[in-house]
């Protein structure tokens, strides 16, 4: 597809085919490194240039809300993004790319964990640094990464599965609040534990553990939805998973010593940005071994036929039952971070709205692709933060935008893409050379 | 006893609600095979459009200009909102599902979820925060039964909506365009083969659909007379279950689901803490669709119900 | 490459200059004092957001008229900040950081309910950020936080209140209590009033206590029990358009007898959505919109004036609440434009605050900082307006 | 000439199923098309139906009529001209007579209804005896006379037919033929499109052959049983 | 002892009798044939004997095993390959795929390896991958491998399905009518497939069809069904003159 889409751009004239052509061949990596160079530039020279051209502050979104809601300071917004951003990372992604060519095509040598590392290393440090600069942003993005992990597992069912599970919300409020528990009733004083049972100290690595416990909680409760999904598919099973989702809630609502409706807070800060984008890798990184390997792909076949996928010897209930258990396990996994990062929960936080906002990311990013979840997860996120200056025309907005993609792409935006960590990272030949 | 048939009464007008909204649901449904997630806010919208309705035509008869007794009043409201709000129907049949018909179903759901949304805020930005108060038609007169409190405003919402259940039923089964819409919630792709416009049939049933719904709202507006731009969601969704519940493509399945959601939501409370309602009401409900896989009426799952 | 540098280069230039020559060039002035405020403006409860809004727009148009802020006899000009949370945890957490690191705001006001108050609050503490929310009754929301207020009394307060009074008014000694489970304020005030009323008159004196779900309508089922409970009065401590519901269906299935409730009653909407069923009922609340005096009178005169209703509690709290905070301000002496220094400053003041006499009553922060201050029990009218009954203090 | 078609051409998506089928069918006959599996025969039946959109310049008149300007339902209902769609697609849940009604769906004329559904009674006797049953119990041969039937009510100018002897044991299959050579001879012209090609070619008057989406042959069908290359590629040697 | 062997088979389909009284034994290396009207009950058969129903009545043994009640993935991985008269291809999956995922039942990595991706898991997939590509050469596909199959022609979807239902390495092969929908040049095609497959593999093949020529060409013994009853069994020439299966099935085609 890739080398197509170039060559389709070697043949179109004019400045769309001429910009294409003068950035094509340059590596993942090397686009990583401008990034870099663009967030220490920013980290540096940031307020001092904001100071020169007149704006108040850094544009934390890009821009977004100087651009809604001051449109005086437009031009210095733009002045700042292209000498910040824009210049930057294209100077030193089109420049830098014999070297980042030859970098990539070293690394790839190694065993693929080694550049693996290395890529993730540059795209972490970028976006530490990019978040050093406002608490704001690190928020955001410790929200956003919650979103991917949450949109990728509910893509298990919904894209990879083919059904419309309606209970990821449940999952997560079983995850964020089992993990919340072990926290909280290990590590924290609180008014409904008292105090706590280990050393404070311990908590931090104990932590994963946490996670771990309130992702498998959140894979008990898939069982109730796995078990009926042997017998029934389709629409009665989007009705069970909705019934599952409201007697969680429920079941919450009733539990006095989590704090019933009125919630759970006093969660420890253990979900720094480090925390949640390793835990984010790792979601990431192990769903997709999942769903490129054989194993994994039966969930495919179980979708597309699944009297087909029997006769072929693949185990569907042993199928289906891992699909729910494994995407509830990282709903609740996310769940879990969740809850840590605003330190509080309450079972109304699980409703129906966090429904339409998980399917909403899943089907705008694109079914059955790794790539359309994080693109999904983090549009729409970056999306509902850049537009809050629209106050409340931003909810007449973004569902029209969804519409819109809905009616020219029904499957999402990137749907049925293969998500190739090798092939990210390769070294790109240079084209132009070529021609 | 008494406090059985008490609550018997009070899960009739409770179920017929359901039971009315489920069958709009159930009609798009199973005749289009799509979600219509957007549904809750149609019901919603007639109930604004309801209001709206009648608030004006309580003042004109309030003027003197036109004294109207309230039960005229009524029954001009609802069907001039049945009116008005089936245009809302179609409007969303054709903006938000017609460009969809061949997409994935579950597709046409998200942009029904979307089109709610938009409704909501729609009404927001126009009407503002404030909820409003539905104006009371008719008097309301209770009834003392041997200890079972019964309203005027019960009875005549159980039976106008019993008579649009009928109503429904009886065009769907004996009118040509009932037949068309049968055959095509079996198999749409040839319905055209046989002169039928399709496009006319889907928005017929739009418009069916958000009528009732319309109606549903004048009701409820009658017996809860607080109206909000979000009242539809839970409604939308409960009655989303029922839809399923009774099975696709039965207006029959649809009735009797949604009373019997109405049936369990009221006598779980009755019999439970009602702390526990929503717990117990669906894993009832989960129950049921556990063993029996298809809803009361639905046929099992083939490759249409894919999504 | 080259050709690329001609392309951007004389776009880069003349956006500069543009950039320079639009930036406005205010450094003179004094500093601006922000506040923020985060309510719900859209979601669950867009009308808390609404009230929120239009008392902090005519809280801000009084400041305005004055020429800004008067602090240590220079006029600051004063600007909101106000965002909408969308009724979820998660958005407020964000408007609360948002408004802290980017919009440099001194004071938070808000958010209103609790599910937004208790993580927001975490986020203003951890910031040191002074935040009052006027509305939440949550005790974690203020616990081990010294910089986050609140402007109402807390349900362990109101609780006894009511049931003092019923007890005292009326005599009776069975009660029953209608709530909304999945919502914390009535599901918090329930629990309270039951303690309290079980104190007065015995275990097992709560002859019903039964709840429903946040957006039910039909309250047939609970009512029938509570009729068949023999209990003599209802608690229900609702919002308002629930209120309208559970009155009227009540009456349908014939109860006679009184239905109190608390200080979510106090909208103008109540009356409006219920009519005649409420007349003659009591509630417990911040402060009388009917029979008020003085400044109480003067506010809600206003806002009806400007916004066609007579104002909510929400509203009035956050009348209250700026009034605080802008005591605070006052009192701090000096702002100098150091942004942690200045919270630091409103914060000590806030807390000091004494016997600050606001619409909704004379208020003193106690050290979890919540305020002291006194309950109003109103009856509604036989013309539908709200009465002062009698006061009790704490 | 009833209906003619000049450079017909049909994609799905990237693939290309027609490109450039010329034909005419004149009043009265009985006209085949004969080919392989993908070979373009059901996409033609559907674009004269306009079920699938026909590609810039295709041109299609039927009585002097522009087809391309008519919406799927208008061909059936204004044309006249009907179409089995193959596997017969019947409503399953709709009784034998519901599906011969709903076929006059966009009729007006109630008496000539009646008549029409009278004919298609004696031509399928059997439909008859089995008006009240759902349309989904029927067997194979009966559903593929309960689809000729309906296709015989909602328009009789022009009758397409997709592979009606698909499923059927031999014996089912020439009573069906039988049937639709009555049916022609009371003034339907039928195009008919067969995987049975010697069968088709032996009940046709003239026949197209298909491949890969171009038409290779036409003719007489009498002519093309002998043609050896037919011979070889479709009747099995 | 036969490879298969079914005894008394009877099933209902509510109070429809779809399949009565069936026997089959198939030795190894066999081609049997099934064939009678639509409606018969010929699907019926395989779907009841790979699993996909259970039989009412009757035992079916594999090796001596019985397969009545278990699961059509285990009765499939036991050997029992089928192919599907509509085909029954996963849309949204490549050809390549389509041959690995046949092999579903010999993966030993488990979900260790499948989650994080370890040594084994790596080896096991590239051997099944070569598996899978020598199945596709052998079916004159392999430059379709990374296709995805609704863009194929539908002869090579025949193809792929084939070569899906050898990748389970059966012991006996059902094929269900697989030249429907065929011209004749892909018949004499996948009828040299089938020769093929025969001969290098050495299974049994068990084939539904409808095209006379390429039964009695193909297969060894041949029953005929009408029904749900066998109501004649034997090579193809006792077939063909049959008087009761020109009677019921062949009709007056055969007799012109």
């Amino acid at each position: 597809m890739v080398e197509m889409n170039d060559a389709h751009a070697m043949k179109t004239k004019g400045a769309r085919g001429r910009l294409r052509r003068f950035f094509s061949g340059i590596p993942v990596l090397g686009w990583l490194l401008g990034a870099l160079v663009a967030v220490v530039l920013e980290h540096y020279l940031g307020d001092p240039l904001v100071d020169r051209i007149g704006l108040d502050k850094i544009p934390v979104l890009f821009g977004a809300v100087i651009i809604l809601k001051k449109p005086l300071m437009i031009p210095g917004a733009a002045v700042f993004l292209l000498l910040i951003y824009v210049i930057p990372i294209a100077v030193v992604a089109r420049a830098g790319k014999t070297l980042s060519n030859r970098l990539a095509g070293a690394l790839m040598r190694f065993p693929i964990a080694v550049p693996a590392l290395v890529h993730l290393g540059l795209l972490y440090g970028a976006i530490h640094i990019w978040s050093d600069v406002s608490a704001y942003r690190v928020l955001t993005l410790k929200l956003t990464f919650v979103a991917i992990m949450l949109t990728l597992s509910l893509n298990v069912i919904n894209g990879y599965m083919g059904e419309f599970s309606c209970s990821h919300p449940g999952f997560m409020a079983l995850g964020a609040y089992g993990a919340s528990v072990f926290t909280v009733l290990l590590f924290s004083s609180d008014r409904l534990f008292g105090d706590p049972l280990l050393p404070e100290a311990l908590g931090p690595f104990l932590f994963p553990a946490g996670l771990i416990f309130g992702g498998l909680i959140a894979s008990l409760g898939a069982l109730v939805i796995a078990i009926p999904s042997f017998r029934t598919r389709g629409d009665y099973l989007a009705i069970i998973s909705l019934a599952f989702l409201f007697i969680v809630k429920s079941m919450i609502e009733n539990l006095e010593f989590v704090g019933g409706p009125r919630g759970l807070s006093g969660q420890p800060n253990y979900a720094n940005l480090p925390t949640v984008f390793i835990w984010t890798v790792l979601c990431v990184w192990i769903i997709n071994n999942f769903v490129r390997s054989t194993l994994g792909k039966a969930l495919n076949a179980v979708r597309d036929d699944e009297v087909a996928a029997d006769a072929m010897t693949v185990n569907t209930r042993r199928t289906k039952m891992v699909a729910f258990m494994f995407a509830a396990f990282w709903a609740g996994v996310a769940g879990g971070i969740y809850a840590h990062v605003l330190r509080y929960v309450n079972p109304g936080t699980f409703g129906i709205q966090k429904l339409a906002e998980v399917l909403a990311m899943v089907y705008f990013g694109g079914l059955n692709s790794v790539y359309g979840s994080i693109t999904g997860a983090v549009s729409l996120s970056l999306l509902s933060e850049a537009l809050r200056p629209l106050e409340i025309f931003k909810w007449i907005i973004i569902p029209l935008l969804l519409i819109l993609v809905m009616i020219y792409r029904p499957t999402g935006l990137i749907a049925f893409r293969e998500f190739d960590v090798r092939k990210v990272m390769q070294p790109k030949s240079n084209r132009d050379d070529e021609v | 006893m008494v406090f059985f048939f008490q609550n018997l009464v009070n899960a009739l007008q409770w179920g017929s609600f359901y039971a009315m909204i489920a069958l709009g649901y159930s009609m798009v449904y199973s005749i289009l095979m799509l979600f219509n997630f957007a549904h809750g806010d149609i019901f919603m919208v007639g109930a604004y459009i309801g209001f709206g309705v009648a608030t004006a035509l309580v003042t004109l008869s309030a003027s003197g200009f036109l004294a109207l007794p309230g039960w005229m009043i009524l029954v001009l409201t609802i069907l001039l909102s049945m009116f008005l709000t089936s245009f809302v129907g179609m409007i969303v049949e054709r903006v938000g599902y017609r460009p969809l018909r061949d997409a994935p179903r579950a597709s046409a759901a998200i942009t029904g979820l979307m089109i709610g949304i938009m409704l909501e805020t729609g009404n927001l930005i126009l009407l503002g925060a404030r909820r409003v108060s539905f104006p009371p038609l008719i008097e309301s007169v209770t009834y003392n039964v041997g200890g079972v409190f019964v309203t005027n405003k019960k009875i005549m919402i159980v039976l106008i909506s019993l008579g649009f259940m009928l109503a429904l039923h009886l065009f769907v089964q004996k009118t040509r365009y009932g037949m068309a819409m049968r055959a095509m919630a079996f198999d749409y792709v040839v319905v055209p083969l046989l002169g039928i416009p399709i496009n006319t049939i889907a928005r017929l049933t739009f418009a069916i659909g958000s009528a009732l719904a319309a109606v549903a709202g004048i009701l409820f507006g009658l017996a809860y007379p607080v109206l909000d731009p979000y009242m539809g969601i839970v409604f939308g969704w409960k009655a989303f279950v029922a839809a399923i519940l009774g099975g696709r493509g039965s207006i029959m399945g649809a009735t009797l689901a949604g009373f019997l959601m109405g049936f369990i939501e009221i006598f779980v409370a009755m019999v439970f803490p009602s702390t526990l309602r929503d717990l117990i009401a669906y894993s009832i409900i989960l129950l049921i669709l556990v063993f029996r896989p298809h809803g009361f009426f639905g046929e099992p799952y083939s490759a249409r119900l894919r999504l | 490459m080259r050709k690329g540098l001609v392309f951007v280069a004389p776009l880069l230039i003349a956006l500069g200059i543009i950039g320079l020559m639009a930036s406005p060039c205010a450094l003179a002035k004094a500093e601006v004092i922000k506040i923020g405020i985060n309510a719900p403006m859209t979601g669950d409860i867009p009308k808390v957001g609404e009230g929120s809004k239009y008392a902090a727009r005519m809280w801000l148009n009084d400041i305005e008229a004055n020429g800004g802020l008067e602090v240590g006899g220079v006029k600051h000009p004063v600007e909101l900040v106000i965002e909408d949370n969308e009724s979820k945890a998660e958005s407020a957490v964000k408007v609360n950081t948002k408004m802290i690191t980017e919009d440099e705001v001194l004071v938070i006001v808000g958010p209103q309910s609790s599910k937004q108050a208790v993580p927001a609050g975490g986020v203003a503490n951890n910031y040191e950020t002074p935040m009052i929310s006027p509305w939440s009754t949550n005790p974690d929301t203020t616990k081990d936080r010294p910089f986050v207020f609140r402007g109402c009394f807390l349900d362990p307060f109101q609780g006894p209140v009511v049931a003092n009074f019923i007890t005292n008014e009326f005599g009776y000694t069975k009660a029953a209590v209608l709530y909304d489970v999945a919502s914390d304020y009535p599901k918090g005030l329930a629990e309270f009033f039951k303690q309290a009323w079980e104190k007065l008159h015995g275990k097992g004196s709560v002859v019903a206590y039964e709840s429903f779900t946040t957006k039910d309508a039909d309250f047939s089922s609970q009512l029938s029990k509570i009729i068949r409970s023999g209990a003599e009065v209802l608690f229900t401590p609702q919002y308002y358009n629930e209120v309208a519901l559970i009155v009227q269906q009540a009456k349908e299935l014939g109860w006679q007898n009184p239905i109190v409730g608390s200080d979510s009653w106090g909208s103008a909407e109540t009356v409006e959505l219920c009519g005649e069923a409420c007349y003659g009922l009591f509630f417990s609340t911040h402060y009388a919109a009917a029979g008020a005096t003085g400044k109480t009178k003067a506010f809600i005169e206003r806002y009806k004036e400007k916004y066609g209703y007579v104002p909510d509690d929400v509203a009035a709290l956050t009348w209250d609440s700026l009034g605080i905070v802008e005591t605070a301000i006052q009192k701090c002496g000096k702002i100098t434009g150091k942004v942690e220094k200045d919270r630091n400053c409103i914060r000590d003041a806030m807390a000091k605050v004494e016997q600050y006499d606001g619409i909704t009553g004379q208020m003193t922060f106690t050290e979890e900082g919540d305020p002291i201050k006194c309950a109003v029990i109103v009856k509604i009218s036989d013309q539908g307006e709200y009465e002062f009954y009698k006061s009790v203090c704490p | 000439m009833l209906l003619s078609i000049e450079n017909l051409r049909v994609s799905y998506g990237r693939i290309k199923a027609l490109h450039g089928f010329d034909f005419e069918i004149d009043d009265g006959e009985i006209v085949c098309i004969i080919g392989a599996n993908g070979a373009g025969k059901s996409t033609t039946l559907r674009a004269i139906s306009r079920m699938v959109p026909a590609e810039q310049g295709t041109r299609m008149t039927f009585m002097g009529q522009d087809l391309l300007k008519l919406p799927p339902e208008k061909v059936v209902s204004q044309l006249g001209i009907s179409h089995v769609p193959e596997g017969r697609r019947l409503f399953g849940n709709l009784t034998v007579l519901e599906n011969l009604q709903l076929a006059a769906f966009a009729r007006k004329d109630k008496a000539a209804i009646q008549r029409d559904l009278k004919q298609v009674f004696t031509i399928f006797p059997r439909l008859e005896e089995r008006v009240a049953q759902k349309a989904g119990t029927l067997s194979g041969g009966e559903q593929q006379m309960l689809a000729i039937g309906r296709a015989f009510i909602s328009g009789r100018r022009l009758m397409l037919l997709d592979e009606p002897s698909m499923g059927l044991a031999p014996l089912l299959m020439l009573n069906v033929f039988d049937a639709l050579k009555e049916i022609n001879a009371e003034g339907t012209t039928i195009l008919l499109v067969e995987q049975n090609a010697r069968l088709a070619l032996q009940f046709s008057q003239r026949g197209y052959v298909l491949e890969n989406g171009e038409m290779v042959l036409q003719g007489d069908a009498k002519e093309l049983l002998e043609n050896p290359a037919v011979k070889t590629a479709y009747l099995g040697g | 002892m036969a490879l298969l062997e079914i005894r008394h088979m009877t099933h209902y389909f509510g109070g429809l009798r779809a399949v009565h009284d069936y026997n089959l034994d198939i030795e190894p290396g066999q081609v049997r044939g099934l064939i009678g009207p639509n409606g018969a009950g010929k699907t019926t058969i395989f779907n009841l004997i790979t699993g996909i129903h259970r039989p009412g009545e009757g035992r079916i043994l594999l090796d001596g095993e019985e397969l009545v009640g278990r699961q059509p993935h285990e009765i499939a991985a036991r050997g029992l390959g089928r192919t599907f008269q509509d085909l029954r291809l996963w849309r949204h999956m490549t050809v390549l795929d389509h041959v690995k995922m046949a092999r579903y039942s010999k993966i030993g990595y488990g979900l260790v390896g499948a989650f994080f991706s370890t040594p084994r898991r790596n080896r096991e997939e590239a051997q099944i991958e070569e598996k899978a590509r020598e199945l596709l050469e052998m079916m004159n596909i392999s430059h379709l491998a990374d296709q995805m199959v609704p863009n194929l022609p539908y002869g090579a979807q025949r193809r792929v399905e084939m070569a899906r239902a050898l990748s389970t390495e059966p012991k006996i092969l059902f094929l269900d009518e697989p030249t429907a929908g065929m011209n004749p040049e892909e018949l004499i095609q996948m009828m040299g497939i089938i020769r093929r497959v025969r001969e290098q593999l050495g299974l049994a093949i068990f084939l539904i069809e409808h095209r006379l020529k390429m039964v009695m060409e193909l297969c060894e013994i041949i029953q005929t069904l009408v029904f749900g009853e066998v109501i004649a069994e034997g090579p193809p020439d006792d077939i063909k003159n049959n008087p009761a299966v020109i009677e019921a099935y062949l009709g007056k085609e055969i007799v012109e």
